[in-house]
């Protein structure tokens, strides 16, 4: 995009695929090498101390663009240029301060912390290897980061099977905070807690967001927390971007299709709110095969001949933010309102 | 006296390939006897000669011509007819050096004729040794024409085919079956010469079954459990046990096995260190400290008898009036001192792995030589490497056996004193009396005079003392109640001919 | 609390139910012995449902919703101790023994369980899951049953179902085994549908397309399912009444839109609000403070308390009753008038 | 993918596995220290014999070539002569083959019998008495060496009691079956604690996971859950682990055939150790090889057959 | 350990020390070390010492175990047996287990081509059986005591790698390692502080059970003829010396096997209470 002078990140024709392992007998058989295409072409920019949220059905490669941003996959092809250098050229210690810059914070608050190792040795780890404390200061920012996020002081001496689900999440941002970074990618924080701990998670990523000016890359698949927590939004299908733009104006008036199928699909809290047709028909094909053209097409009702040949590229929408749709103008003016 | 049944016998070990000239395990040597006869045969005593399918042989003036006659209706096992011909393709197979490792026992022949029932041997010197090896295996008489029937290039091929088709033979018995490694079984040969004492031909039993069990233990459980009828090779740790049982007997035959343990006498070791062994004395010592009885009573549970001579008192031309070197540490100790080794001195013994007898003996060693200051150290190795440091001279003390292929003196003395051949088993040892004594009476017809030397060779080697004498043991073997007339020679063979089963 | 109490306040509770209940349980606990130690994993728990309802069963993880289900059948492993009644048409399910149960399982109450993606054995084929349900209920021969089979595979939207009889779980998305589950539930027309949490582990489309499909199911064969679900919007989208759990007891209970518009119990209250809804955006969540007690660590009094914002003294000393608080609309809490004000001063 | 291109890949990756392996034979034997001429050869052996046997094993050749003319001639089915049997190497593997492959499959079955329902057993009671006695029962006879084990057996049940024969192989098939029931039993002893082990856990597993529940939430009758269900599923890490016990077994078969006096190729093994027979070696060890990865291959299809998730799609 | 500091071990380790596995286990290993290490101080006569007097005699106050075939004391010779068997336990097994653990470490978690070649290499080992290889590599390097330990880590270190390399593997997709990454943590920290703890567990549950089973491959080489060499009391070696005396002197060949079954039953015991132990919490 080209609204923002500076962006923290910008991210260009990002594509990553991953091969399929073939076996000496495909080899022998000239069985062609296959792959999944998790990302194909993603652009974006992220601006400082903006939220930006990330949706999309399971395995449309959210968590593919959240790897690479920290670096923990290597992009097929694409740049992703952070304070304008190029994320792939970092070696070293510049690719330790990148990475203690941009901290990641896990789905899974069971497996993402190591679980033979107290709190408190998780977090005097993160400031030792980085160096962030001399030693003698490390346990007064260790209680300090622990009051941070909102944990008791003697939660340093135990061990993370101590902790529910929700306070491991904290722990996972303690360790994250620790090392002063200005972007967090969190992604799927919430998804694998219970709706009445959520909120006290979301709240704290709010608040610290507020307080040390962070940049956020926000993944889930929960609409109405995304629309709550970020700025702008992007709606990922089958590893392209096919609607982003400010969250508010999206979640409103979506243009895409997609975007509109899946908002109506979200269950509403009201009762009187039923629809008795499913919002969408089909399942996501597989990121083995994408189809041509518009991936969409083979579940959007509005499809014609152009979507199945031509893929539709990200075009700036009237109201804000921008579709990959050959039918943007139609939708737009069919947005209910 | 009873004719007829199967003797199932366990053996230790399988025969491979039962041909004369091929045959160089025991397994194999000690079993062609029984398919093979020879010309000449080794009598009851194991020293004297009888006449075989020669009826006997005479000697030229020189000595260098001897002359067979063959006995008349001889048959093989196919029944047709044992001619000078086969006589003469056997011997002749037997001495050609490009076939057997024993062709070399027959060095001596120059030329041999066949000519009616007569066979001719023609000799570049003269052989004392000749009847002997006449009447041992390498020299057995086998079908001219059967054999060359069989497919194959060389002789050896033609050996195997011959084999694996059940061979005909001139022996007491065929070839009915053989699984490798599992069991073989022979049977009569209808066509044997050889007369039992009920005046009809031997062999006595129908057939013998043999199976292969390697394992002692497991043999002996076979025959305490009734399975079988005899086993060979029964630890002598089990005599006792087994004499006790009613169904069994135990018998022990006299042998030419003997234990003994050669020592390096060179002045240097092979890694250059100096090597007291090296002086005579200090042999003698060790000799004298080491007291055979306990080894016997230890190793072989009493049974056996110290060595009196280089050889078995079962061989040939043996002279050994007394035990040699009998236990006397006070004298040991006294020769140590002489030879300058008052505080005793450090020696390595090489045994076999995984030998419980080695490790006895090794064990009783230790404290024996304690007693006169040696400090024995053990070096275990496997059998091949203990062959290679044989060879090499990369010892100081190794166990070591024996048992007579031939039945004459010349072998075992070869091997052990002769140093020419293989260093007097490895020893370095090197007598210059010894070896001229030796080399004349390879050639000596005259049979006082040729015991004079083996008696001289004998008392040089016994002074001298290349090796630690131990002990002849003899040849173990366990037999149920009905077993009777089974035999194994001195040299091993396993003899079923006069075998029978009481019923 | 004893039990003369509970049955009256329960009676009070859903008096609602105009036809005769299919399904009625009444004070159904499950409790394990874990170390010596009795852990009530579902407490006295009582409800009723008619044909061809959708009850919904909302709560978080771990307050006990699956293992009702488990409990109605008598499949809890391992092995749980069930007390109280499960009265399905007039009979007790408790006290059944295996083989008679065996014959209602499957056959009259079929049950969707949560994890589509470990519930079908690996190693079969579709078809074969199938049909060793249609053998064991019904007396179809094997042709019969085949076609059956491509009929259900049909009826829950499972694109060239003939074709697809032979593939194994594996070879299936998510959705589509979670569809194939509803199939091997409905293979032999049951009349109660246990559907555990059918929706969670999907993506919002699919979570749509299944619901729908069992509410049209519902009504073509006037099938009564209960629907255990953490999600709100679901029980909204899809359910004629809710019940609201937690820590293993019924702690709210009516129909779907009192409980969504005007619900008594603080905990409902907070579930409601914690779910961000016409709220400015960024601005701080309401958060009920603190997680759920562990089963081996629960309060004297309400299981709530600790985590109520209204808790009084009552509150931590007894567990509050079971008690109807408008017409068909129950709750436990000792102090529902104060929680009334409380939704009006939130919103 | 077809099960039969699921065959072809498979015996691909064999390949490299087998070039490996014929690699690390030919070393080990060329490693061996000692010149094996003289281990092969009789103590009275002369030199000019010595000489004649290098020559005749190819010793006198440079490595590569040697390597070169091992791998042809094992290509080509010529394993050479064995030194201590006087006949082809391939030959007497041959005789000895059929005794080996009776016992390990003997045994197998045994261990089979015994484990599989006990293993049920054991996890269904699990906790409970039954089990604690069935696990404690083969974690002894865990700790024992399978001499000791067979040891006892042949002692009590062959010596002395006279039930059985005393070792060996005997000539009919029933004889056959007589005569290895002791050595069998030992090694299906030990091999059987293994299963069990394994099989009880994993039925444990079977029995709590979810798609078990699904099934009984099916009202199935109590059978086809356990047969069709739990133990199909319980089968497939069992599976996997009898393939890699064969190695065990085979190792077994080496001290129980000693012990036994069974004429196979574990006995044939040691005996060509103890004597140095260099072609025997490289044929027993190519041949145990290949048996080995026959097991590999023959568990992998099972495995495939059992577990549809195996074969890719 | 006073009751202070094992107040102080978490609640899980307590409650697996107090297991009856752990106590028999423990107790039969702390006794088999204590014998190896001063079997002087309990074994009541010379192990080695020949005594024609007492040659076979069956168990008596003097002899609790009896005598052998020499006349030496069994129970002597067992408890000498201790000394070298646990040395088999402890070095055919230890280095295996460090150079298993640090390749399989290694490959498991970078993977790549380094891991496709240890593949094909731990599949070339372990088409030979076990006892082939092991028995093929003593004869070439001759048998002994310390022969045979190399032999056996030539072989064994691959099973270890390939159970670590499998563990390494589950335990490199669980998000705590991607976690290290981001931290910007450098591998070895990764691999050795964070993995190897959480993978360790069936490693060293299987050492122990590898101890035992040490122990035996140990008898079976001493059996054959290829471990540890006579006179060295080993139990192996001593059941092939009593073997010939099954019946005439059962003792000979029961005392020995008795101490293999209870060491061996020794390991496995501890191995499934240091399991439990070492088993992760949540
Ligand atoms: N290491 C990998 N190797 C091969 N394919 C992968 C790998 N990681 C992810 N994929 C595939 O890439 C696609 C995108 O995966 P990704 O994890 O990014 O999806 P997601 O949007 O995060 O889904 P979810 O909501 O389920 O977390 C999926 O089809 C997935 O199967
Ligand atoms: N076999 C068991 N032994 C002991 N406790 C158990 C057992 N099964 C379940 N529990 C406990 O019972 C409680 C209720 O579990 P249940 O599975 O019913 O929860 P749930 O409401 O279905 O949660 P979720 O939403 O996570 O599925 C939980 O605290 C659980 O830990
Ligand atoms: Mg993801
Ligand atoms: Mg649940
Ligand atoms: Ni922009």
């Amino acid at each position: 995009m080209t609204l923002h002078p500076n962006p923290l990140f910008s991210i260009q024709d990002l594509t990553l695929h991953f091969p399929l392992t073939r076996g000496l007998a495909d080899l022998v058989l000239r069985q062609p090498a296959r792959e999944v295409r998790a990302l194909n072409g993603i652009n974006l920019e992220i601006s400082q101390g903006e939220t930006l949220g990330i949706v999309g059905e399971s395995g449309c490669g959210k968590s593919t663009l959240a790897r690479c941003l920290v670096r923990l996959l290597d992009p097929t092809s694409g740049t992703i240029r952070f304070q304008d250098q190029n994320i792939a050229n970092f070696k070293g210690t510049e690719r330790q301060t990148y990475n203690r810059q941009v901290q990641m914070i896990f789905q899974d608050p069971y497996s993402s912390l190591n679980p033979r190792m107290t709190v408190g040795q998780i977090l005097d780890e993160a400031l030792r290897v980085h160096e962030m404390r001399p030693e003698t200061e490390r346990p007064a920012r260790i209680a300090e980061l622990l009051d941070l996020v909102r944990l008791p002081r003697n939660a340093a001496e135990k061990l993370p099977h101590e902790f529910s689900g929700g306070q491991r999440q904290r722990i996972g941002i303690a360790r994250a905070l620790a090392v002063e970074p200005i972007c967090l990618v969190a992604d799927e924080l919430v998804s694998a807690l219970d709706v009445s701990v959520q909120a006290q998670v979301v709240n704290l990523l709010l608040e610290l967001q507020e307080e040390l000016g962070l940049t956020v890359l926000f993944v889930a698949h929960d609409l109405r927390l995304v629309r709550h927590v970020s700025h702008q939004v992007a709606v990922i299908y089958l590893g392209s971007i096919v609607e982003i733009g400010p969250s508010e104006t999206l979640f409103r008036a979506p243009t895409h299709p997609y975007s509109q199928a899946l908002l109506s699909a979200a269950p509403s809290l009201n009762p009187e709110e039923r629809h008795d047709k499913p919002a969408i028909s089909g399942e996501l094909p597989s990121p083995l095969n994408v189809p041509a053209g518009c991936p969409f097409h083979v579940r959007c009702p509005l499809a014609t001949a152009r979507c199945t040949s031509e893929k539709p590229l990200l075009k700036p929408l009237p109201g804000g933010g921008q579709a990959a749709c050959h039918h943007a103008e139609t939708s737009v003016g069919e947005r209910k309102q | 006296l009873e004719r007829g049944g199967t003797l199932s016998f366990a053996r230790y070990d399988d025969s491979t390939l039962i041909d004369p000239i091929y045959a160089d395990r025991n397994p194999d040597i000690w079993m062609v006897s029984n398919l093979y006869d020879t010309l000449l045969r080794t009598g009851e005593d194991g020293k004297s000669l009888e006449p075989g399918l020669a009826t006997g042989f005479e000697w030229s003036q020189d000595g260098r011509i001897m002359t067979l006659t063959l006995k008349s209706g001889l048959k093989f096992s196919d029944g047709s007819a044992i001619t000078a011909d086969d006589v003469l393709f056997s011997l002749e197979r037997a001495r050609n050096p490009e076939l057997g490792a024993w062709s070399g026992l027959l060095s001596s022949v120059e030329k041999i004729e066949a000519k009616g029932d007569k066979v001719t041997l023609k000799l570049k010197s003269p052989d004392p040794a000749l009847p002997s090896i006449l009447a041992t295996f390498c020299t057995a008489i086998m079908p001219k024409a059967a054999f060359q029937a069989e497919p194959g290039q060389t002789d050896q091929e033609k050996a195997q085919a011959f084999y694996a088709n059940l061979p005909v033979g001139s022996g007491p018995f065929v070839l009915e079956s053989h699984k490798r490694g599992t069991s073989m079984t022979l049977t009569r040969n209808p066509h044997y010469w050889r007369k039992g004492e009920d005046g009809k031909p031997l062999p006595y039993l129908d057939a013998v079954k043999f199976v292969i069990i390697p394992d002692d233990a497991t043999r002996v459980l076979k025959l305490q459990a009734g399975e079988i009828d005899g086993a060979e090779f029964i630890p002598f740790s089990r005599v006792d046990e087994l004499r006790q049982d009613p169904n069994l007997k135990v018998e022990l035959f006299d042998s030419t096995r003997i234990n003994y343990m050669p020592i390096n006498t060179r002045e240097k070791l092979a890694d250059g260190s100096p090597n007291p062994l090296a002086d005579t004395k200090v042999r003698q010592a060790l000799n004298l400290a080491t007291s055979k009885e306990a080894l016997l009573k230890l190793v072989n549970y009493g049974n056996g008898k110290p060595m009196t001579s280089l050889m078995s008192s079962a061989t040939q031309l043996h002279y050994g009036p007394d035990p040699l070197y009998p236990y006397d540490p006070a004298k040991a100790k006294a020769l140590l001192a002489e030879a300058g080794y008052d505080n005793g001195f450090d020696v390595t013994i090489t045994t076999l792995a995984g030998s419980a007898d080695d490790a006895t003996l090794f064990t009783a060693l230790q404290q024996m030589w304690g007693a006169i200051g040696v400090k024995a150290k053990v070096e275990q190795v496997d059998n091949p490497t203990r062959g290679a440091k044989n060879r090499s001279g990369e010892f100081q003390i190794h166990t070591y056996g024996w048992v007579n292929d031939v039945n004459d003196p010349a072998q075992v003395t070869g091997w052990l004193g002769y140093y020419p051949t293989r260093k007097a088993v490895g020893t370095g040892w090197n007598d210059a009396r010894f070896n001229k004594l030796f080399e004349a009476s390879s050639s000596e017809t005259d049979p006082a005079k040729r015991a004079a030397q083996y008696k001289e060779m004998q008392e040089i080697y016994a002074a001298s003392a290349p090796l630690l004498f131990l002990y002849e043991t003899p040849f173990s073997v366990a037999l149920s109640k009905q077993v009777e007339g089974y035999r194994q020679s001195p040299l091993g063979n396993n003899e079923f001919s006069k075998a029978w089963l009481k019923r | 609390m004893s039990g003369l109490i509970q049955r009256e306040s329960r009676e009070n509770a859903l008096p609602e139910t105009a036809n005769r209940p299919a399904l009625s349980v009444q004070g159904l606990s499950t409790s394990f012995t874990k170390q010596g130690r009795d852990l009530k994993a579902v407490n006295n728990v009582s409800f009723d449902l008619a044909p061809g309802e959708i009850l919904g069963l909302v709560g978080e993880s771990g307050s006990g919703k699956s293992i009702t289900l488990r409990s109605l059948i008598g499949i809890v492993r391992p092995q749980g101790r069930i007390d109280g009644s499960v009265l399905w048409k007039g009979r007790n399910l408790v006290t059944m023994n295996e083989p008679q149960l065996r014959k209602i399982r499957g056959r009259e109450i079929a049950m969707i369980f949560q994890e589509p993606m470990s519930s079908l054995n690996p190693l079969l084929t579709i078809g074969l899951q199938i049909t060793e349900n249609l053998k064991a209920h019904t007396s179809l021969g094997r042709q019969e049953r085949q076609k059956r089979a491509i009929e259900l595979l049909d009826l829950v939207g499972i694109p060239a179902a003939a074709s697809r009889l032979d593939d194994y779980p594996h070879q299936f998305s998510g959705g589509m085994r979670q569809r194939v589950m509803i199939a091997i539930a409905l293979a032999s027309n049951p009349e109660l549908l246990l559907a555990d949490e059918p929706t969670t582990a999907l993506d919002v489309t699919i979570q749509d397309q299944i619901l729908r499909l069992i509410m049209d199911l519902r009504t073509e064969l006037n099938m009564a399912v209960i629907l255990v679900t953490h999600d709100l919007g679901v029980v909204a989208q899809s359910c004629d009444r809710v019940a609201v759990m937690y820590a293993g007891r019924i702690i709210e209970s009516g129909s779907v839109g009192t409980i969504l518009k005007a619900p008594q119990h603080p905990y409902t209250l907070g579930l409601l609000q914690s779910v961000p809804q016409d709220q400015p955006p960024r601005t701080p969540l309401f958060s009920i403070d603190g997680t759920p007690p562990a089963l081996d660590d629960m309060p004297t009094g309400c299981a709530f308390a600790p985590r109520c914002q209204q808790a009084q003294g009552t509150c931590l000393e007894s567990a509050p009753d079971f008690s109807l608080v408008g017409s068909g609309h129950a709750a436990a809490c000792h102090i529902l008038e104060t929680a009334r004000p409380s939704l009006g001063e939130n919103k | 993918m077809s099960s039969i291109s699921y065959l072809f890949s498979r015996l691909l990756q064999i390949v490299p596995t087998f070039l490996l392996v014929m690699i690390f034979i030919f070393l080990l034997v060329r490693l061996l220290p000692g010149d094996p001429a003289i281990a092969m050869a009789d103590a009275k052996a002369t030199e000019a014999q010595l000489e004649q046997i290098r020559h005749n094993l190819g010793l006198d050749q440079p490595m590569p070539i040697q390597f070169a003319k091992f791998v042809g001639n094992v290509l080509t089915g010529d394993l050479g002569n064995s030194i201590l049997q006087k006949a082809p190497v391939l030959a007497v593997i041959q005789d000895r083959l059929p005794v080996t492959l009776f016992l390990a499959g003997y045994s197998m079955a045994l261990a089979i019998l015994f484990s599989v329902p006990l293993a049920f057993v054991a996890a269904l009671y699990r906790d409970r008495l039954p089990d604690l006695l069935i696990r404690s029962i083969f974690q002894i006879s865990l700790s024992m060496p399978v001499f000791y084990i067979g040891l006892i057996l042949l002692s009590i049940l062959a010596a002395r009691l006279k039930w059985l024969p005393v070792g060996g192989y005997g000539e009919t098939w029933a004889e056959h079956f007589s005569h290895l029931l002791l050595p069998a039993l030992t090694i299906a002893f030990y091999s059987s604690a293994i299963i069990l082990r394994n099989l009880r856990t994993s039925v444990i597993e079977v029995l709590d996971a979810e798609y078990i529940q699904f099934a009984r939430a099916k009202g199935l009758p109590q059978r086809l859950v356990l047969f069709r269900h739990v133990f199909r599923n319980a089968l497939i890490s069992t599976v996997t682990l009898l393939g890699l016990s064969i190695g065990n077994l085979m190792s077994g078969t080496l001290v129980t055939e000693t012990v036994f006096a069974v004429p196979g190729l574990g006995r044939l093994m040691l005996d060509a150790i103890f004597a140095r027979d260099y072609p025997l070696i490289q044929g027993l060890t190519l041949t145990f090889a290949v048996l080995v990865s026959l097991v590999f291959l023959a568990t992998d299809m099972f495995q495939s057959w059992l577990d549809p998730r195996l074969r890719k799609s | 350990m006073t009751a202070l500091t094992l107040s102080r071990l978490p609640a899980p380790v307590l409650q697996a020390l107090a297991r009856p596995a752990f106590l028999i286990g423990g107790g039969i290993i702390l006794m088999s070390t204590l014998f190896a290490l001063f079997p002087a101080a309990f074994a009541p006569y010379d192990p080695l010492a020949f005594n024609y007097a007492a040659i076979q005699q069956p168990p008596s106050l003097a002899h609790p175990f009896g005598t052998d075939n020499f006349g030496r004391d069994i129970l002597s010779r067992v408890i000498w047996a201790y000394r070298i068997d646990m040395m088999i336990a402890l070095f055919a097994t230890i280095f295996a287990l460090l150079i298993g653990v640090t390749a399989g470490s290694l490959v498991g978690y970078h993977g790549g081509w380094a891991d496709t070649i240890f593949g094909r290499c731990v599949d070339a080992v372990i088409t030979f059986p076990f006892l082939v290889l092991v028995i093929a590599v003593v004869a070439m390097l001759g048998p002994g005591l310390i022969n045979m330990f190399v032999a056996i880590t030539l072989v064994n270190w691959v099973y270890y790698a390939r159970l670590m390399r499998a563990e390494v593997m589950t335990q490199t997709a669980h998000d705590y390692v991607s976690a290290g990454r981001v931290m910007g943590y450098s591998s070895g920290r990764i691999i050795f502080r964070h993995i190897l703890p959480n993978a360790i567990t069936p490693v060293l549950t299987f050492w122990m059970t590898d101890m035992a089973l040490a122990i035996l491959l140990g008898s079976s080489l001493g059996y054959l003829g290829l471990g540890a060499q006579p006179p060295l009391a080993e139990w192996g070696v001593l059941i092939a010396e009593g073997r010939n005396f099954i019946f005439t002197a059962w003792w000979m060949s029961l005392c020995p096997g008795i101490a293999i079954v209870l060491t061996g039953l020794g390991f496995s015991l501890l191995g499934d209470a240091v399991a439990d132990m070492l088993r992760p919490k949540g």
